[in-house]
This record gives structure tokens, C-alpha cells and sequence, in this order.
């Protein structure tokens, strides 16, 4: 099939055939939203607002806003430390994000895991994690609680191109089989994890997503750019958990048009060139793809993008206001959510120190 | 009240607490089908089936992991580490997960999770299988760490382990695996941060946790005995949360103290103790804090050398001697 | 093709084919002389000769004979804890392995790593591992030593069919792929790892080397229980070795007639039947197989077997022997060999404090 | 002489140790093509091609495991660990290989291997970043650690690290990387094993590792600026080996100590170093030894609060001030 063929295809996926002009906007304006929203921390924290590491999703919301498009109740999700876009898309609110990366203690986290550790619980969203790798086996345990429950659910784990060199990956794979659990690994593949492209760091067959032969896990790779795509294809590795609780592999194919993080100054030009981005960002932009496809099928204007977007820039903003006016974690609240007994002042977390600085 | 192995006395602690929160799941390596390694969990899948005592592939990283997102879930898994040494492999799973997800949420989830396993050297089986970890794992704030001396210890910190809600690393004990101990029919429960007070004495104070605890009893038995030293002998049971009121109690009567403790020297659980002794109880002391730790090298194979490497009631004495 | 054939082509192997009648006998020999040597070991344990574990491999000698033949002077081994047969097959003596055991001065290890650790670098022989898996990485690094200073090499690195499971494996796989490393991972299939058998911990299309696909590994299973058919297949993946510098990834089926340990007490009529035992013995053991073979071959007679078997056994004895009469390690060598720099007294190893209990 | 960076410092060390020797390689995610994530090995895959310096995939495991096999064989492998707190997924082949070999071989196996990388809090990078293993990984026999304050003592300790025979846990500082410092054009190396009296003082003693070194040394400036207080400060520069008699001459001379250590608190370094002042100094004594340590919690990210989390002059001023 060539590619327009086969974006007809999963144009015509029932899962997205049967999405309404509503339906279909609002995946336009969830990928909007987390665009505008990372533009604006980026501005945010180039003048000096936040700390630490800021890695950008922008160019990869296609897959983020396709995936958590598809959960239903017990489905889950858990991600790397690039996870702004997920936790939008699982519908945690601007406000609490941005308080997070301005470390206040209205943000998502209280301000105590920043940019990679944002938690929605309530919205079966368990993170945002910062060691590569790390999430695999807690995705793996996701799904594990949900198959113990007895649930008809789903745990979603992203995790990097990079990511697949960890070990636990492998082991997760192993087990995800044997236990037949429901867990659907979702490699981004953006082509690069930090400086290293994806052929200097990894020996691949056809794909990555392929090396789930090996543990006996169905696979399949797939364009990350149309959003279309990326539901058809998750929603079937969704089925297979929901009918038949067995984990998949799905790789995307997708990119970041900035660095690998804020402070990465390599990505123009050194380990990529300035062509490559060009080229992604002209030809391959899942929002610019999306749009002119919607426009094609008439569901969407111009006129109307631009409200959406416009709309998406002022609660980006307004978020920010939030953010700036919202106050610091006190100093006590150091020693809170350390030990849940303790934040409760249960019996067991009054008995005995559980803090030693005197 | 019965007389039942350290190992029965957990096996109890395991079957009662499945059998009281259908949330509680037992896993590992050969605990199921093959009993356990060390038979801690002899019958247990007979009795509670697939669903509750699940074997693993030796995995660690990743089953221990697949525990600790299970638990954010609201499951209760005791997960089997064959041997606490083999936490290395899993250790970023323990460390970076399991301790950090809480602080890192905000508050927002938590990790009602038991790791479990013998930490002890003393059994010739090498320097990667004789760990004790209980000083790193204390180290660091969001894990509490438990150490079992007796059958009777062992299953009421078990249980009560089991329904923390934070995430417990249990230290058992090969060694104590086969000890027999009184252990009541009727349930109880020992609260986490609850220093015990093994003997009571006036002259000297031991500290010591786990197996060390029974090296304190026996010397100060013979310090009793053939020195006419009353020796007080804490057990911490549990390291951190840290009964240190009960510690400081004891040595503020007893002004002098020596730690016995199977953690190898530099940066030990003694280490921590004497540390926080005599900047508290500076004016009570009436002589340094002294330590008996395992011997600072590597555990050697040697059967007959092996045993040296452990503090002795011997070693104990001695030090005791030095200073009272 | 067929296993008679099959097994007639491995035995007109080159490799095989070449051998004079001396050093068929030889192979004979050395598989005799393990089989011996733990025998009579396993006797001196029962009697409480020895402490901590003990893993015996009678039933997998033709893997280690085999495979350690072919090695020549850059050729390297490390293994897992079960390694007797590899350091009898890379030319220790039974006196320094029996020591060992003993837990005495004279061991190879001085008494100090056991039975699970034994090692002689000068033999290209690197231990005898405890943590499963562990040592999968070391091979790598052999086998980058060797690359690095340019020797035509290969590092044979065994592990079990239960240590496929460990992550750092996997990590290795594609690492030695990417850096084109002359690594040999050899799975040593005794169908059990403890007490659970392959089906129950591993999830494999056809076998356990074939995931080595999954990073471009190239891969061989065998039969492990002929030598003839173990040298044959180890013999290429040597050659690839030494003229690719690339890796690959061998599994014998192989079994193991004693338990996981000596203290295993379920291996007979627990997680295994007696039967499939008893099967093993009579139908598949190597030594037998090569004994026939070689009396078919006009190589061997009945009685000249039986009197290697009887110096094997006498020699077996004999380090019983010198075991038994050697001296422990003194209480002093507690603190030797922990640091290279203390033991030589260096300027290095004189300054500071190495060691914290006074 | 000139002032450079603490990366630069570390750079030239390794630039001139793999010039001198043959068989040392550098090796980790990021250190050949991209300069290194925080550039400490800028220019050097340029200078000196792939076979000496190596960018590796994110498997910890296997290239922290490959470099302790490859040092076997005699390759001298100088492996970055992006940050410490990455050691957690190779803590196996760290505490069980490159630490025990040589023990479990009965001194067959030496492995010269330096890995190091940034160990510390302080960046608002999470609690997952922020580990200071330091105390760990000394407590381990068979390791030695170290841990450099300054430009000067970076280098200088770093080619000693390089050249050692056994395996080297090198603990650098991101806070640090671009301070400045004097360092001299010829070549000197720093023994491990020594520690270095960053100031001369009388009334009391200030130990300190890292970058905690620089805390404690900006609280003597303003002790004796401010309290006429004479401030003893001392670096331990290396961990394991320990330079107890420097500390022990210290103490013994100023009769009081507060440790200054950027560890957590619980069995952190300087409980050992507190721990073993009482025993060896307790008559020396005039006040309990203090300690200011990180604060007992996983590292926050909110920047303007995690900057409380390490210790500050400030904090050690009021310790000192509370027993002098
Ligand atoms: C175990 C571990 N090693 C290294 C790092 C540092 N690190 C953070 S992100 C990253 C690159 C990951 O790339 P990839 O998985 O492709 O994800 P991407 O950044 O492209 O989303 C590295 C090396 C880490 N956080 N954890
Ligand atoms: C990391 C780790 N986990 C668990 C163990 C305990 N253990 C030792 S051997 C073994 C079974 C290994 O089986 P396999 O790899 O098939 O080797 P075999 O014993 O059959 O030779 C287990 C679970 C260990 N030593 N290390
Ligand atoms: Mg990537
Ligand atoms: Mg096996």
C-alpha cells in the first residue's frame, strides 16, 4: 500500500469513521493545546521562571493526543520524562501543569516532581518518569493490577527509541507474554535520543517494535504523523488487551523539532541538520496534517483553526498568569508526601522517627 | 504458646494476610509451585492457587517493578527476593520507584508493597549472595526497613508490613530461617518504629537488629553471667521508622553503649546509631560508643573463615569489657 | 534431516574430522575427569566437607569439553555458577578446584569464592558467576578487551536457560551487535532453572537463541548432548568470531542429571519426573554417546575406557586427598585481596584507610 | 597559574592519561560526538577518534558491565555515568563484579576502572536525579571512592583514579562543573587516601567531601569574620580510602567537629566519620559532633525551595555557634 492509500485506510478505521465533526475537532484542539501550552513554557523558562530539564513533546502530539484519545475507564497510561503531552491529553488541565513546571504548589505534583514527573491518578495517568527505561515494568504492573481486578483495561506505556536499550524492557516483554497482561508498549520513535540517532544506538531488523518477535509480542510500527493512523493502530493493540488481555508493541514514527532537552544546543545542525527539521516541520507536522485534512473532509475552517488555536494560546497564557501567582511549596512541606502514614498521621506514621536530619 | 519456626511463623503472616485482604499477592522466584527456596512459603500455593502466589522468571528488575505498579493500583504484593543481595539487579525499581513515585506525585499515589528476603552473610555462599542492604535502603527517605530477630517478630512485623501503606523492605535471615521461637495462636500485630527491649539491664546498652540482636542477648547473657555486667539489649526491629526515644532512653540509663551489627562498617546501621548517640546523649556517656560489625572485606567462602567475618558474642564481650 | 545424520554430518565436521584418535580420547578424558570430580565432590559435601552451594553439571560435559576445545590462545571463557566443568575443560587441575571447594588456601580462589566462583585468568578463564546473568556484560567486555588490542579472539560466555531472562542480557545483545563485538553467548538449555521449567518462565517461537534476531544476533541450536555436533556449531561461530568480530548466539539442549543444588529435594518426582530423568541417562548422556561413538569409530575400547574413567576417579580421590590436608586461609587473608593496591603494598595502597572496623 | 573550569580540569586529565597510556578509553552515553552531556569531555572524540572515546547506547548495565570485563583484560575504561543516580541500574555489575571479583577470584582479577559522573541535588532535576551514592558505594569493600571540590583537586585526583589498580567510584558535582579554579600547567597527580586542609584553624574542625568542602569553607570565612571563630576546614578529597588520621589530628587539636556533607542523613558519610570521632577522639572531645546533612527528603524540584534542601553556610554557622 503506498502512503496515501494507506491513510485512507485508517481514515476509514471504524474507530475513526465513526468519530463525530465534534469529536474530530476536539482531537485538533487537544494537539493545539499542547502545542501552545509547551510554547509558552518554553518562553516561560528561557526567561528564567522554571529549573531543571525542560524536554519538549512539540511534533510528536499525534501520538500522545491519539492514544489517550481511545481510553476508556480502565485504561491507563505512564510515560517517560518527556510528558507534557500525555498528561494534556489525558485531560489534566493547563493550570496544574504549568504550576508544576513554575514549581508551585498548585501544580499537578505540588511542585515536587516538575517537567518529568507529572501524575493524574485520578485520570489513570501515573507519569511522567525520568529514568529511561524505568517505567517499563511499572506499565507492566499497571496492567498486571488491572488483569488481578479482573478489568477490561489497558496500560499504555510509552517510552523512547532510546528507552528500548534498557534491560527491564526485555524482562517486561518476557513477562507481558508469559502473564498474558494487557500492557501495549508504545515506542516514540523520534529518530534521536539525546545526540545519538536511532543507528548508533540500536541494531534493528526492520524496526524496533519487531524485536517483540523475540518475546512472542505482537507488534506493529506505524506513521506517528497522522493521527488517524495512530488510533487505528492503537485502538486494535487496545482490543487485543481488552478480548484477549495480551500486550502489544507499537513504534511511531515521529519527531521533535526541538532539542532533546531546552539546554540541548547540538540539535540545529550538529547531530541533525537543520534540513531534516525543516523538512519534518513543513511536510510532516501531525497538527498541519491534520488540519488539512480536516478541512478536506469539511469539518473544519480556516477561520476555526485559527479560533482553536488563539483559544489554546490564551489558556497557555492564562496558565502561566496562574502559575506566576500561584505560591511556593512551603519549606514543611518538604517532609510531606514522603511516607503516606505520615501525611495522615496514622497510628504507624506517628510511631518511631521517620526523618533523621536531628 | 507453640513453638514454630522463624520460618512458619512468616508463612502464618503470608497465609493469614491473603486470607484477610483479597488485595495481598505473593510472587517470586519458585515461591509458588517449588515452595520457596528456603520453603518460607511451603504450601501456600496449594492452599491460595495461581491468582495469590505467583512464580516469576528471574527478573528482578522487572517483576519487583510490575509489583510496585501493581501496588499504585491499590494491590498489596509481598514480593520474594530469593536474596536481599539480588536487589541489586531491581535496585533502581526499589530506589528511584517504589521510594520516589509518592514525593514525585505530590502525594498523589502511594506503594503498599512488601520486598522481602534473607540480607545476611554466614552461609559460605559468596560475597554476591551476602549482602545486608538495610543501611542503603534506610538511606533513603519513602522505604522503611524491617529486621526480624525471633519467629514471634517475624510474623507480627510481617503482617503488619503487609498493611503499610508505604513501601516495607523485610530483611530475613537464612540463618534464622530454622530457629524456633513461641509464637501465639491469636493474631497480633508489632507496630514499625517500635524498638524492643530484649533483656533490661542497668550497666551497658547493646543495639543490634536482626540476627545481631540474638548475638547481643547471648553476650549479655554471658556478660551476666561471668562478669557481673547487666547489659540491656535493644532490638530495633524496625530501622527506619527509628524507636531512637527508646535508644535514647536506655543509654541515658545505662551511659554506655556498643552496637552489634551485621552490616559491614563504613556507613553501617551502627554508624547512624553512634552518630546520632553521642551528639544527643553527649553528656550522658561515660565512654565512647563502640561497634561490632561484620569484618570489612568481602563475605569469604571458607566455611570455618566465614564465621568469623559475623560478630560473636565473643567480640561482643570483649568491647563490652573495654569500656565498663 | 534427520538426528543420525544430522549427527554423521557434525561428526565429518572439519573440526571434528581433523581430530586424531589421541584427542578424541582426549575429549573422552576430560568429560570423564569432570564427571569424576564431582561425583566424588558431591560425596565430600554429603559429608559435610564442604559449605554453601554446590551445582553440579554431570550431564552437560559435552558442552564445556566441546566448546573449550576449540579454544585457542585469545580464545576466552566465563560462566555462571555452575562451573566446574568449565574450569576442569579450560585445563585447571582437580586439585586447585577441589581445594577450593574445601574452602582451603590451596583452592584456585584461595577458599574464598566457593564453588560458584572459581577462575584462572591465565587459563583465558574468568569465573564462575553467582548473579544470574551477571556475567553476560563481562563477556561483552572480554571480548571488547580483546578488539581493542587487536588479537583475533572470541569470549565465550555461557549462561543458562533461566538467565535469558535478566535484562543486562539483552542489553548486551545489542551492544555486541552495534559495536560488531566477538562474543559468543552460549545457552546452556537444561529445560529447568530451579524448579521452573523453560515453558513456565520463558515465552520462545522456536528457541531461546533465535531472540537474538531481535538485534541482528546471528543464532544456532543444538544438540549439546553429542560433542561432536557442539564443536562443529561453536566451531563457526568462532570462525565468525575471529574473521567478523561479530557476535553470535549458540543454545545447547542439554540436561542435568542432579538437582538445581545439592539441596534441591524436588527435582526427582517434583517440578520433574523420575522417568524423563531416567530417559536422560540412559538415552542422551554425552559421555556415553561419545564412548559408543568412539568404540564404533575403532577409536576406543571398552576396557581403555574403563581405565580413564578409573584415573579419572583416582585423580578425583587424589585432590580429595590434597583438599583435605591443605591448610584454611588464615584468619589475616580475610582482608587480602580486596584491594590490588594493599596487596602489593603500593605507595597507593599505603595511603589512607582501606578497611573500617577499628 | 591558570584559572579553568572544573570540566576543563577533568578534560585535561583525561586528555593527558590517554595520551600516556595506550589502554585507557572513555566511554558512556553522549561523551564522543556530543562533547558529553554536560561537555567534561569537549573536544576529545576529535582529538582522539572512536577507539578512545566512546558513545555508547542508554544501557547502563551492559557498558558499565562491559568496561569492568574489558578492565580484566587490562583496558583501562574511564565509563561516564550521565549522573550518578543512573548507577541504580547497574548496581550489579558495580557492587557484585567490579567491586567483589577480585576477592572472589582470590586476587587472580584486578579491575583498573574508573566510573564517574555528576552525584548531586541541587539542579531541579527530580529526586530520580539528585542521588549522592557516595556512602553506598564506600561501604562496599573492594571500592574506593572520591569525590573532588575544586578544579585542581578534579584533575589532579582524577589521572591518580585513572592509573589506580583498583576500581575508582569518581564523584564530580554539575554545581561544580563550571566553577574556576587554579590549576597548574605542569603535571601533578593527588594521592587517594589523603585529605587536604582547605584552611588552618583552632576552635573547631569542619569535614567535609565535594562540593560540601566549599559550603564549609565559606562558613569558617564568615566565622572568623563574623564570631572570631578559627574554623579548621577539611576536604576528605577520597572517601575510601579514608584519611582518618588527618581528621582524628584535626579533632584532637580543635576538640570539636561539624560535618558538612551534602548526603542524606541517614548512614550518610559523615555518620561514619561522626561515628568514628566519638570512638577514637571521645575524650578529646568539648561537644557532640554535628552534622548538616541534605535534608531528609527526596530532592523537590520547586527551585526556589530545593536550594533549602542542601546544606549552606549558614546552616553549618548555627551549629557551630551552638557548641563553640
Ligand atoms: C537510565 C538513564 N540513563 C540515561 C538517562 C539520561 N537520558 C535522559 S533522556 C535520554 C535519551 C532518551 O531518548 P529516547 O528514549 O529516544 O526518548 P526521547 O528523549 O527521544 O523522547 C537520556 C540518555 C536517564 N534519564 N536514565
Ligand atoms: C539475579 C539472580 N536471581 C536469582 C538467583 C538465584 N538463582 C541461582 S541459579 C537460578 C536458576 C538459574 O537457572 P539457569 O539460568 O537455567 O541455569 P542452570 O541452573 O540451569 O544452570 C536462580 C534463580 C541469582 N543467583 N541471581
Ligand atoms: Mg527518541
Ligand atoms: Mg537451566
Amino acid at each position: 500500500m503506498d502512503t496515501a492509500t494507506k491513510s485512507t485506510a485508517h481514515a476509514l478505521a471504524p474507530i475513526n469513521k465513526s468519530l463525530t465533526p465534534e469529536a474530530k475537532i476536539q482531537l485538533l484542539r487537544e494537539m493545539l493545546r499542547i502545542r501552545r501550552f509547551e510554547q509558552r513554557a518554553l518562553n516561560e523558562y528561557t526567561r528564567g521562571k522554571m529549573g531543571g530539564f525542560m524536554h519538549l513533546y512539540i511534533g510528536q502530539e499525534s501520538v500522545a493526543v491519539g492514544a489517550c484519545s481511545l481510553m476508556g475507564d480502565d485504561d491507563h497510561v505512564i510515560t517517560a520524562y518527556r510528558c507534557h503531552g500525555h498528561a494534556l491529553a489525558v485531560g489534566m488541565s493547563m493550570n496544574e501543569c504549568m504550576a508544576e513546571l513554575y514549581g508551585k504548589a498548585t501544580g499537578c505534583s505540588k511542585g515536587k516532581g516538575g517537567s518529568m514527573h507529572f501524575f493524574a491518578p485520578d485520570k489513570n495517568y501515573w507519569g511522567g518518569h525520568g529514568i529511561v527505561g524505568g517505567q517499563t515494568p511499572l506499565g507492566l504492573g499497571l496492567a498486571y493490577g488491572l488483569k488481578y481486578k479482573g478489568l477490561k483495561g489497558a496500560a499504555m506505556c510509552f517510552l523512547g527509541d532510546g528507552a528500548v536499550n534498557q534491560g527491564c524492557f526485555y524482562e517486561s516483554l518476557n513477562m507481558a507474554a508469559l502473564f498474558e497482561l494487557p500492557v501495549i508498549y508504545i515506542i516514540e520513535n523520534n529518530g534521536y535520543s539525546m545526540g545519538t540517532s536511532l543507528e548508533r544506538s540500536s541494531v534493528v531488523k526492520d524496526c524496533l517494535a519487531q524485536r517483540g518477535e523475540a518475546f512472542c509480542v505482537e507488534w506493529a510500527q506505524a506513521n506517528g504523523e497522522d493521527i488517524y493512523e495512530v488510533r487505528a493502530v492503537t485502538q486494535r493493540a487496545i482490543e487485543r488487551a481488552h478480548k484477549e488481555s495480551k500486550p502489544t508493541i507499537l513504534e511511531f514514527d515521529t519527531y521533535r523539532y526541538y532539542g532533546h532537552s531546552v539546554a540541548d544546543s547540538k540539535h540545529k545542525g550538529g547531530y541533525r541538520s537543520e534540513e531534516e527539521i525543516e523538512t519534518y516541520k513543513r511536510d510532516h507536522d501531525p497538527i498541519q496534517l491534520f488540519k488539512k485534512r480536516l478541512i478536506e473532509e469539511g469539518v473544519l475552517t480556516e477561520a476555526q483553526f485559527e479560533e482553536i488555536s488563539d483559544a489554546a494560546k490564551a489558556e497557555a497564557e492564562a496558565s502561566a498568569q496562574f502559575a506566576e501567582e500561584s505560591p511556593l511549596p512551603s519549606d514543611a512541606s518538604i517532609f510531606e508526601d514522603v511516607y503516606f502514614e505520615v501525611d495522615r498521621q496514622t497510628e504507624a506514621g506517628r510511631t518511631g522517627k521517620h526523618f533523621f536530619n536531628d | 504458646m507453640p513453638l514454630i519456626e522463624y520460618r512458619d511463623a512468616l508463612n502464618q503472616a503470608f497465609s493469614e494476610e491473603i486470607e484477610r485482604d483479597p488485595n495481598v499477592v505473593l510472587m517470586g522466584e519458585e515461591v509458588a509451585q517449588y515452595d520457596g527456596a528456603y520453603k518460607v512459603t511451603k504450601g501456600l500455593w496449594k492452599k491460595f492457587g495461581d491468582k495469590r502466589v505467583v512464580d516469576t522468571p528471574i527478573s528482578e528488575a522487572a517483576f519487583i517493578g510490575m509489583g510496585i505498579g501493581a501496588s499504585m493500583l491499590g494491590l498489596r504484593p509481598v514480593m520474594e527476593l530469593m536474596f536481599w543481595s539480588f536487589a541489586t539487579v531491581t535496585w533502581d525499581q526499589i530506589i528511584n520507584n517504589a521510594a520516589q513515585i509518592r514525593y514525585m506525585s505530590g502525594g498523589l499515589v502511594n506503594c503498599p508493597i512488601v520486598i522481602r528476603g534473607p540480607a545476611n552473610g554466614g552461609t559460605n555462599v559468596g560475597a554476591t549472595h551476602s549482602h545486608t542492604p538495610e543501611n542503603m535502603l534506610a538511606n533513603i527517605p519513602g522505604l522503611k526497613v524491617v529486621s526480624a530477630a525471633t519467629a514471634y517478630d517475624a510474623k507480627g512485623l510481617m503482617k503488619t508490613a503487609i498493611r503499610d501503606n508505604d513501601p516495607v523492605m523485610f530483611m530475613e535471615n537464612t540463618l534464622l530461617y530454622g530457629e524456633k521461637g513461641e509464637v501465639p495462636e491469636e493474631e497480633y500485630l508489632i507496630p514499625l518504629g517500635k524498638a524492643d527491649i530484649k533483656r533490661e539491664g542497668t550497666d551497658i546498652t547493646l543495639i543490634a537488629h536482626g540476627r545481631a540482636a540474638l548475638t547481643a542477648l547471648r553476650a549479655a547473657e554471658l556478660l551476666a553471667a561471668e562478669h557481673d555486667i547487666s547489659a540491656e539489649v535493644i532490638d530495633l526491629r524496625s530501622i527506619r521508622p527509628l524507636d531512637e526515644d527508646a535508644i535514647l532512653a536506655s543509654v541515658r540509663k545505662t551511659h554506655r553503649a556498643v552496637l552489634v551489627d551485621e552490616n559491614k562498617p563504613f556507613c553501617g546501621v551502627s554508624a547512624q546509631i553512634a552518630s546520632m548517640l553521642q551528639e544527643k546523649c553527649f553528656d550522658d556517656l561515660d565512654a565512647p560508643i563502640l561497634r561490632v560489625t561484620a569484618l570489612d572485606a568481602p563475605a569469604i567462602y571458607s566455611p570455618r573463615v566465614e564465621s568469623k567475618q559475623l560478630p560473636n558474642p565473643q567480640d561482643v564481650i570483649r568491647k563490652v569489657l573495654s569500656i565498663c
